[in-house]
């Protein structure tokens, strides 16, 4: 594993090499070089078994963090190939014609996050949900809650009460709050 | 069976033969044996550990509302049901369930701080109304109530949060015994943060303190280890934290709901941790704090005594702009707290690093001022727009048995503010202690080590008419106290102090069968279990009263009081009769340092409204 | 006997075979449910859904011919049952329903126009799994028919009619005068073909829920599911009385024809629970091998 | 709604061919629940292809023999909408065998008067559980299985399910758990049972009269009402 | 039985182009388009495959998911740590108890607590993940001959899978939906008589075993119909990313419990079934061999745990548990398959983000597709079984 790291490092220039297990690596590629380096571990490297693509919304830094997880049947390790893509303009170079289900992915992930991969086959259509009309629905900023009850009916009638401030209304509503006022006052 | 699987042997399946049209007939064997179908379903009974309908006992249940915490599917709602009363360590909510919502994880089971939370094996539910899927354990009546099987909290070791409280380090016994150093060393980071993570956040702690103080959310703070944050919500309701941190008497504690089944948490310690992270050093108090300059208004107020009640006050009021003034009797701040307890528990450094952040921001203080002889209260009216009175219990009671009038028969008060500032102390070979408080054991445990000093070994009798579980002094202290090897030996009354050849030679003691009766206090005794306990000095140790020598007679006159000479005042703890005088502190709540501190931020409050009524 | 006290008679038998067909498949399902491990079905539930089937209140039409749909599965049933003599021999002749010379070819064609009544109705329908079911119906119907016909062919030869109360009367006087045992070849033609004319697993790919729900009846609801479900019951008995006429001997006293229809169907049964149904153009291909090859035999012993 | 039937709804607009409409399909306004307005195409919208009118049961005797026969014979539409469809094969096999019951499955709408919702719906099951529903003869029952189905259950937050299944069809008996279990299920249809012997089943006529409000709420939460060409 | 009589020449049939699209035109009316499902009773779990044919053969297959879909990926990321295990559970109902240890699991290692977990909870997540898969196997071996309705078998075999769930009532607390594996261990000992009550039941398992052979193995009809059916050849595997029985059926051994043994695997004497044909027939035969050998797993590990320990480690407490930055993939042996989950956290209270990967979505939806072509719509059903293709997961 160790060897492996250096040569493709070098070669690749991985940043943020995390080897989470003896079998799991972790690494951030950049973007121009992310395609080619997975054909390369497909083909070099007996990274043939293709397990996982998934993203990740960093909303804070403004990226998506794309993932390619490759596993090597021989060595029984398993290599995650990390791409940052700008979340503004989040388009992707499509990885269909490396593995047949890779397709299925990239259209999920159009769905779930918007980010597009030209070329890729059927990557406009509808996966899981239909007639869509609000933003990626596993974006951060989607908040799905919020959604639920503008959308969805609850059933009335509910109403909790928190013990704590509970408790003060009942045993001693005229507790005295100073410090907050003079903090609220700065 | 086996063999086949390691063998891997594939069966030839390409040519069809007789077998293959034969052998599938073998199934028609099963029609001579008998079905299998469970004959009634609709009464069958589910394993023993099924997770079915909730139950909740709701004399045990406290209302912590940790359920409705960890139930990610928001099915719990915190209700308010009759016959259950809101009290100290009850919040008198009880969980309401929506069966609309519950996925029947148990969470709430498992977590639970008083397992009164439980899940039976029935599992049959079916109604054409949707609506009435929400209902009360316990308290809405349902066929499953006395069920016994069901789903209880996972044993053994299953817990969601730490049950075992992190240990304090403290100085081993026969350290501490021959010093005054403060002998509770503190949490570490780790361990801080290791009790504030025990911590369930369920505020049922905050009605219990007497200062109300947001305790769940200083223990988030540690948890964060965001000490500054921490430091704004200790000092919202509390000016003394670390005074607080060490000595308080933590009644927050006993209605812990971790402590239910557990060990409840040390709140106080990790107040204590929380101001020990700030440095001493007013500068940076004033910063977190936010008190740099605080607006001043032209409004001047009076405090009398520099108890937690006063510093309290003070501190409050100056928080409001108005100048106030502290007038001290002794050299030195910090009332009680400074001369009635011991160092080894309260080290004086730390007194004054909340002091002194209190007169930081503005607050004046006088020393060696004694209220009406330097300057009488009437002065302190004509001159001041408000008078607190936060003036203590410093003078010891007597148990007024026979001899107890003797000379080396003590008051421990008194004995306590000697060895502070100071004074000689008479220290004897053998010592008698009577009373079973906190004060008893501050006085039996100094004398320890005073005896350490001068003779190099213990000798302490420390006698409560009290049982062992009914002392009112706190569990730990009766404990180090006996660590330390005094004698702590509790259900016997005082009856006399033998007094022989005018030297004090011992006290005759009682077994005390019963402390209170219909008519109030009235022991019982039996006099057949009589013992003498030798020594060679006694001190009283049963209470303490009030010094109003200040009061003048007039003021007097105008004020009104209660049975036993208690002042009484009216909820905004103005003086009845007296308006402008406020009043707080031990001399109405009696010894407790956070009643202190809450009658203190109280009266100043009232006194901030009193003197805005105009307005 | 005059026309109306036959058809009196022929009321009641039809009455009788209805009962005896919802009962038999009551209790088959029963049957079934054991080899399961279970009970099954109350022994009454046919009688309730067809009530059940008659209340369904909505009633939905995708034109005439999917009324006629069931009418005409009916009208299968009920020819199929007018020219089946029900029992056969001495002093049965009242039971003998409007059976003359050449009632095999009617009854072969009844069997046929009920099946293809229920075609034009469901194809009515405008279900694609409707008429994906009945061109998978058909194309069986056809294979199954082939071995049937030349064992039937053989019979015919062998018996010289085509009356099938002559066969059924010449089989009569013990057990091994009948056809079972006096044309071997040709019984196993006719019994491999009933296989198929049955319906079951292996060959019921037609109404194969898994596949594609459920075949021809897919639209049908309601009164037209209950008249279907009806015309079933009667047609399974017919179909086991055709076979127990022609190959068994047929009956004798209504014990008998319980004893034999209930026999033969179970054959089928116990063929069907055990194993999994063929494609469809499997179950072609195995029509026309073994069951054809044998019926090309047993025309060709009784020809020469 | 797609890009054809746009079209040709704009066409349809710009020429006067809309008279031919019949008046009960015409585009329509009706008022949500929560106030809002909502327009209803009943051409596009009614996937029954019309609006189902009340079937007034009969009278007396024979509608409590009729609802006896109804009740004993409980047609399930198999159709698994949600988890709760994995305790569904144990119920129609040896063990618990509902088959006893008078339950049995039926693969097709059409023929079957019980419509089991095996908890969750998302919004795009949901419309395709309308139009069983829909196809479904009168009378008609709908069993509600767990949680989900009465105020959202797990799923409350869920933007791709339905929080209560009670707003967008009739529902007459609902079953708590999580998924419930085949003896909870078994103890529903017995209770179903009742209500039907009662004559209390009368979901299917509920839903014809309150056709409106339940596709207002309906078309709330189901954007994209173009079906694709299911047969079933 | 060769059909060769039967087969057309399917050279001129159409082919999907490079973009998925179909070089089939529907309005030349040479084709009908037919659905199967949602409301199919014979699609496993409630998903649609939308069938072009060209007579009683399909041209194209399109699968369509997402009518199960609830958006866990995106509730798990609302939820605490401990408060995803009851969401993560209803992820896959087929084998429930694979997606909690997924995510314990995952929780564990991230916040480098794996080494609390006691010894008598890994055995216990053992015997669960292996009692789900025999559950799983129980519906799954003679579900494939009820694709071709023998439904005898199913009925047998859900009979047994309901005591097995009898045995998981009384450990975990529920028939399905287990919740049993909780970060940092599980919820509960082996109730008192576990093993013997358990013992009986795999007893039972062993006769039905033996029957299922004969009724399912031995039997012509369903050679006919499996043998030669949907073929998966070896080169698909990598290029479609097949794993689990339907990789094992083709000749390729890959199981993560012998490739990266998990929990106690290590220390259990097992050798992952293999055939060599790739079709129904093989892939049945490998899940059948693989139910002998479950039932052989749990007896094992009956055996081999220790009879009292703790059920689990010291935790944070369960309401402020945070966990620092990082991400892992974790991946165990489904009875379908490699079933993984990545989990990303970033020092908060809730995870970042959970994605499961389920061995159906490459299953269901790319190797699906490609096999149904040319294929008789009859056998859809038997195929997508054959594949055990299992929709929630792949719409989560």
């Amino acid at each position: 594993m160790k060897s492996l790291i250096e040569r493709v490092s070098t070669k690749y220039n991985l940043q943020e090499v995390v080897q989470q297990r003896d079998n799991l690596v972790f690494a951030y590629v950049d973007k121009e070089l992310a395609i080619d380096m997975v054909t390369y571990m497909r083909d070099y490297e007996g990274y043939a078994h293709f397990t996982l693509m998934s993203c990740v919304d960093w909303i804070e830094d403004g990226k998506f963090q794309l993932l390619y997880l490759l596993n090597n049947p021989e060595t029984k390790t398993e290599f995650g190939i990390k791409v940052a893509i700008d979340r503004d303009n989040a388009v992707m170079q499509s990885a269909h014609h490396l593995w047949e289900q890779i397709w299925t992915y990239q259209r999920e992930l159009k769905e779930a996050f918007g980010i597009d991969f030209p070329g890729s086959p059927r990557v406009d259509e509808d996966f899981v949900v239909e007639g869509w009309d609000d933003m990626p629905h596993m974006r951060r900023d989607f908040d799905t809650n919020k959604y639920a009850e503008e959308t969805y009916f609850m059933r009335e009638g509910r109403k909790s009460y928190d013990p704590a401030t509970y408790m003060r209304e009942k045993l001693y509503p005229k507790q005295p709050v100073t410090a907050k006022k003079n903090k609220d006052e700065q | 069976m086996k063999q086949q699987t390691r063998n891997n042997k594939r069966i030839n399946i390409i040519t069809m033969n007789i077998k293959d049209i034969l052998t599938p007939f073998t199934a028609w064997s099963k029609v001579v044996q008998d079905p299998v179908t469970i004959k009634d379903p609709l009464t069958r009974e589910a394993a023993p550990r099924y997770r079915g309908f909730h139950k909740n006992d709701i004399d045990m249940c406290i209302g912590c509302g940790t359920c409705e915490d960890i139930c990610e599917n928001q099915a719990i709602d915190m209700v308010p049901v009759e016959g259950v009363e809101t009290k100290s360590g009850d919040s008198g909510l009880r969980p309401r369930i929506d069966y609309g919502r519950c996925c029947w994880c148990a969470l709430c089971v498992d977590i639970c701080t008083t397992n009164s939370l439980n899940l039976t094996n029935e599992y049959t539910w079916v109604d054409a109304d949707p609506e009435v899927f929400i209902y009360t354990p316990g308290v809405d009546k349902k066929s499953w109530d006395d069920k016994e099987d069901g789903w209880q909290k996972p044993v053994p070791n299953y817990h969601f949060y730490g049950q075992k409280r992190v240990h304090m380090g403290e100085l081993h016994a026969d350290e501490r015994k021959d010093s005054f150093i403060e002998f509770v060393k503190g949490y570490s980071k780790e361990q801080a943060e290791m009790e504030a993570d025990r911590c369930v956040s369920c505020g049922i702690c905050t009605a219990t303190c007497p200062a109300h103080m947001g305790i769940p959310e200083y223990i988030a703070a540690v948890r964060n280890d965001d000490m500054e944050e921490g430091m704004r919500i200790l000092y919202e309701t509390n000016p003394l934290p670390e005074i607080c941190g060490r000595i308080c008497t933590h009644k927050c504690e006993d209605v812990c709901s971790v402590g239910v089944n557990g060990d409840a948490l040390s709140i106080r310690w990790l107040k204590r941790y929380i101001a020990d992270q700030i440095p001493a050093d007013v500068e940076k108090y004033n910063e977190i704090l936010y008190t740099k300059d605080i607006k001043k208004n032209d409004k001047k107020i009076a405090v009398i005594g520099s108890g937690p009640a006063g510093l309290s006050a003070a501190y409050y009021l100056g928080l409001l702009g108005y100048s106030v003034t502290i007038f001290e009797k002794l050299p030195e701040a910090g009332g009680m707290m400074r001369y009635g307890i011991p160092s080894y528990r309260l080290p004086y450094d730390q007194i004054d690093k909340d002091v002194d952040y209190i007169l930081s921001i503005g607050v004046d203080i006088k020393y060696n001022v004694n209220i009406g002889t330097d300057i009488t209260l009437q002065q302190l009216n004509d001159d001041y727009d408000a008078v607190y009175a936060g003036t203590g219990l410093h003078l010891g009671r007597s148990t007024r048995i026979p001899g107890s009038d003797h000379k080396n028969v003590y008051q421990s008060v008194d004995l306590l503010r000697d060895i502070v500032t100071g004074a000689p102390v008479p220290v004897e070979k053998k010592i008698v202690v009577i009373g079973g408080g906190n004060v008893a054991m501050d006085i039996t445990r100094s004398m320890a080590r005073l005896q350490m000093e001068k003779y190099g070994e213990v000798n302490v009798i420390a006698t409560a008419l009290e049982d062992e579980e009914h002392m009112p002094a706190d569990r730990e202290e009766i404990v180090e106290a006996r660590e330390e090897g005094c004698d702590v030996i509790p259900a016997y009354g005082p009856q006399e102090v033998i007094i022989k050849d005018d030297k004090v030679i011992g006290l005759k003691v009682w077994k005390c069968l019963s402390i209170f009766d219909e008519t109030g206090f009235n022991p019982k005794f039996d006099e057949s279990d009589e013992r003498i306990f030798e020594g060679d000095m006694v001190i009283e140790s049963i209470g303490q009263g009030m010094d109003l020598s200040y009061l003048s007679e007039d003021i007097k006159a105008k004020m009104e009081f209660g049975p036993r000479g208690r002042i009484l005042v009216n909820e905004d703890w103005q003086a009845k009769g007296l308006p402008w005088l406020f009043i707080g502190g031990d001399i109405i709540e009696g010894p407790d340092v956070i009643h202190g501190i809450a009658n203190g931020h109280r009266g100043a409050m009232s006194i901030d409204e009193f003197l805005n009524q105009g307005r | 006997m005059t026309i109306y006290a036959q058809l009196g008679y022929t009321f009641l038998g039809l009455f009788l075979v209805l009962n005896w067909g919802m009962l038999m498949s009551a209790t088959f399902r029963k049957i079934v449910a054991r080899v399961a491990g279970r009970h099954g079905i109350p022994i009454y539930q046919p009688w309730i859904d067809l009530v059940k089937n008659a209340g369904v209140r909505t009633t939905l039409s995708h034109g005439t011919m999917f009324y006629l749909g069931p009418v005409f599965r009916l009208t299968g049933a009920v020819g199929m049952f007018l020219f089946m003599p029900a029992l056969v021999g001495i002093g049965n002749e009242h039971w003998l329903n409007f059976s003359f010379q050449g009632d095999i070819i009617l009854i072969l064609y009844f069997q046929l126009f009920g099946m293809l009544g229920m075609a034009l109705g469901a194809g009515e329908g405008g279900q694609p799994h409707s008429a994906i079911g009945i061109g998978r119906g058909l194309a069986q119907h056809a294979a199954v028919e082939l071995p049937l016909t030349l064992g039937i062919l053989s019979l015919a030869i062998q018996y010289q009619t085509l009356s099938l109360v002559d066969i059924a009367n010449a089989q009569q006087g013990g057990i091994l005068n009948w056809t079972l045992f006096t044309n071997p070849v040709a019984s196993a033609a006719i019994m491999l073909a009933a296989l198929g004319a049955f319906g079951h697993s292996p060959f019921n790919l037609v109404k194969a829920p898994n596949e594609i729900p459920i075949g021809p009846p897919t639209e049908y609801h309601g009164s037209y599911l209950g008249i279907l479900m009806s015309s079933g019951a009667i047609i399974h008995v017919m179909e086991a009385a055709l076979f127990m006429n022609l190959v068994f001997g047929g009956a004798t006293s209504w014990i008998e024809f319980i004893i034999k229809t209930f026999l033969i169907y179970f054959y089928s049964i116990f063929v069907g629970v055990v194993f999994p149904r063929f494609r469809i153009e499997q179950s072609v291909v195995w029509f026309f091998k073994l069951p054809l090859v044998l019926g090309i035999i047993a025309i060709l012993i009784y020809s020469f | 709604m797609n890009e054809l039937l746009k079209k040709a709804e704009a066409n349809a607009s710009t020429k006067e061919e809309k008279s031919f409409v019949r008046p009960e399909d015409e585009e329509r306004e009706v008022i949500a629940p929560d106030g809002s307005i909502i327009k209803v195409n009943p051409i596009y919208d009614y996937f029954s292809g019309e609006k189902p009118s009340v079937e007034k049961p009969n009278k007396g005797v024979v509608e409590k023999f009729l609802n006896w026969a109804r009740a004993e014979s409980i047609w399930v539409l198999g159709f698994g909408t949600g988890c709760g469809s994995i305790e569904i094969p144990p119920l129609m096999t040896p063990r618990f065998d509902a088959f006893r019951f008078g339950v049995q499955m039926r693969p097709t709408p059409r023929q079957s008067n019980a419509f089991i919702i095996s908890g969750y719906l998302s919004v795009k099951t949901l419309k395709r559980v309308i139009r069983s529903y829909e196809q479904m003869p009168s009378p008609k029952y709908v069993i509600a299985l767990g949680s989900c189905t009465i105020n959202g259950g797990m799923y409350y937050d869920s933007y791709s399910t339905i929080n209560r299944l009670d707003k967008y069809m009739p529902v007459d008996v609902y079953i708590a758990g999580c998924m419930p279990r085949p003896e909870a299920l078994l103890a529903g249809f017995v209770k179903l049972k009742e209500i039907i012997k009662s004559g209390k089943g009368e979901g299917a006529n509920l839903y014809a009269e309150n056709f409106d409000e339940y596709k207002a709420n309906q078309k709330k939460v189901i954007k994209d009402w173009n079906m694709p060409d299911y047969n079933w | 039985m060769s059909n060769k009589f039967f087969q057309p020449d399917r050279s001129k049939y159409p082919s999907m182009k490079d973009d998925g699209t179909l070089d089939v035109d529907l309005s030349s009316q040479k084709y009908t388009k037919i659905w199967l499902g949602p409301n199919h009773p014979g699609v496993t779990g409630n998903m649609a495959v939308e069938m072009t044919l060209g007579g009683d053969e399909i041209v194209q297959a399109k699968t369509h998911v997402g009518y199960l879909h609830r958006g866990f990926e995106k509730l798990i990321e609302r939820r605490l740590f401990v408060q995803g295990f009851p969401t993560s559970i209803r992820m896959c109902v087929a084998e429930p108890d694979t997606n909690e240890y997924l995510i314990a699991r995952s929780t564990e290692e991230l916040s480098g607590l794996t080494d609390r977990v006691p010894e008598m909870a890994e055995w216990l997540r053992t015997l669960a993940l292996e009692m789900a898969r025999l559950q799983g196997l129980l519906r799954g071996v003679p579900g494939q001959a009820g694709t071709y309705s023998l439904g005898i078998g199913v009925q047998w075999g859900v009979y047994l899978r309901d005591l097995i769930l009898d045995r998981f009532e009384e450990l975990t607390g529920a028939r399905v939906y287990h919740m049993y594996i909780i970060p940092g261990g599980v919820r509960g000992l082996l109730p008192s008589g576990f093993k013997r009550r358990m013992e009986d039941n795999l007893t039972d398992i062993d006769d039905f075993i033996v029957r299922i052979r004969k009724l399912i193995f031995h039997n012509s009809v369903f050679k006919s119909r499996a043998v030669g059916s949907a073929v998966i050849p070896k080169e698909w595997i990598d290029k479609f990313g097949i794993v689990g029985t339907n990789a094992r059926a083709s000749g390729v051994k890959r199981d993560v419990r012998k490739d990266n043994p998990y929990l106690k695997y290590s220390e259990l004497d097992f050798d992952p079934p293999t055939a060599t044909d790739g079709d129904v027939y093989s892939r049945t035969w490998v899940r059948w061999q693989e139910l002998v050998q479950t039932v052989d797993l749990i007896r094992q590990i009956m055996a081999k745990m220790p009879e009292k320990g703790d059920i689990r480690g010291d935790m944070p407490n369960a309401l402020h548990w945070k966990i620092p930055k990082g991400e892992t993939y974790v991946k165990l042996e489904s009875g379908r398959g490699e079933y993984g989950m990545y989990y990303v956290t970033d020092g908060s209270s809730k995870p970042r983000r959970v994605n499961l990967r389920g061995p159906s979505y490459t299953h269901a939806i790319a190797v699906l597709e490609k096999m149904l072509i040319n294929t008789n719509i009859a056998d859809v059903h038997a195929t997508m079984v054959s594949l055990q293709t299992c929709p929630p997961e792949i719409e989560r």
